[in-house]
């Protein structure tokens, strides 16, 4: 199934790219996704994950077409 | 209600009174307004800040700040809410958000202003990234997010 | 500090600006703004509010007022502060009172200018008449007034 | 010795005067004046004293020249 996938902030500098379409696995969960997107980096400790701009559970199983967007903790305001 | 991202520099004050003019009209049943307006200050984590970049997740960030303005109107009783906020470059003394609410009663407006700040600082999709002296840096989460839940 | 006793209408938020502009500058210290602004509703303890007269006592609501901005500025390190408030006749939609801090941090203008607005409903003397259609009154007290020790 | 005495809003109503100087024995205090100046009146449950500008206990005992307000509870804000 087909996902895209966006970076923002500190992420997006560690992954040296903003966004990314991706075929995957169905069922593939965020946390699944990440770890096999991060396999051979340093990750830093709190990533945040969103999917179709909600913020979900690490465990959040994908569904073809989803936006899944990784992120650092948030610094508005 | 309105909800608006900024990419240039702009002045909370007149955006305010333009909104209660415009779309508030003279609503006799506001009794209080409460605002909240955050700067970027020139100091941060005992550096000197010469400017910062602010950038945010377009669709998800108003969506956000749309349900936390919703929830403060239903939690307070508020006749309506309003939130600016900033992206891109900004220098020190630039605004950066304004929070207003209108309510009839001053406890209900202060509760909601202070409430749509704090879950815009804890969950709105925002990221600072200051130029100091020694280069750049990502800003650290001032907020203390408890809730892991959505960590990978 | 401002605190103003004003016999004329007033716009809050010009008054503000200008404040900010003429005496704090660009303070670049400020890194939060709080603002409470109260106003006269058409609708009050179930009557319909023609129009109302505010009335102080000139000199000690000018102190009091004083001494509760300095009391935030101390308990809660606020840069400066402001009162600006009405008297004589207002009718609805009138502005009544602007109670404005400054500070570094946002935890602090929004407790000080919450404490100034508390400590101005309790002790800041001011009376309020409202004409209805069934003619005047005095308007109660909100507040409650635990502390009974200034009555005779 | 010589006072000033302020009244305002509803007391000043009752009073039927906003103001008034005052010849008073010494060592009178706020109450005991209170009561002398509004023997023949039914009197508010509630009425605040204050002395130069600053509230005082009911008990203050009065001196030559002090300034001596009476008012309701305050509505201001």
């Amino acid at each position: 199934m087909k996902i895209y996938v966006k970076y923002f902030a500190s992420v997006r500098d560690m992954m040296g790219k903003d966004s990314e379409d991706l075929e995957i696995e169905s069922s593939t969960s965020a946390n699944e996704l990440w770890k096999s997107l991060t396999v051979d980096k340093k990750t830093p400790v709190r990533v945040l994950v969103a999917v179709n701009h909600e913020y979900v559970d690490k465990n959040f199983n994908l569904k073809d077409g989803d936006e899944i967007a990784f992120f650092p903790p948030v610094t508005g305001g | 209600m309105k909800i608006e991202i900024m990419n240039e520099k702009f002045d909370p004050w007149e955006a305010l009174v333009d909104y209660k003019k415009n779309v508030l009209l003279n609503d006799s049943r506001i009794g209080a307004t409460s605002v909240f307006v955050g700067t970027v200050r020139d100091f941060n984590d005992n550096e000197e800040v010469e400017n910062m970049e602010l950038e945010h997740y377009p669709g998800m960030t108003e969506k956000y700040l749309e349900d936390m303005v919703n929830s403060a109107i239903k939690k307070y009783n508020i006749i309506d809410g309003l939130v600016i906020h900033r992206v891109g470059l900004l220098e020190p003394t630039d605004p950066i958000v304004v929070v207003a609410t209108w309510s009839e009663h001053r406890e209900n407006a202060f509760n909601a202003t202070r409430d749509i700040m704090e879950a815009l600082k804890a969950q709105a999709p925002f990221w600072k990234k200051e130029s100091t002296n020694n280069g750049f840096r990502w800003v650290k989460p001032s907020v203390e997010q408890e809730d892991t839940a959505n960590e990978v």
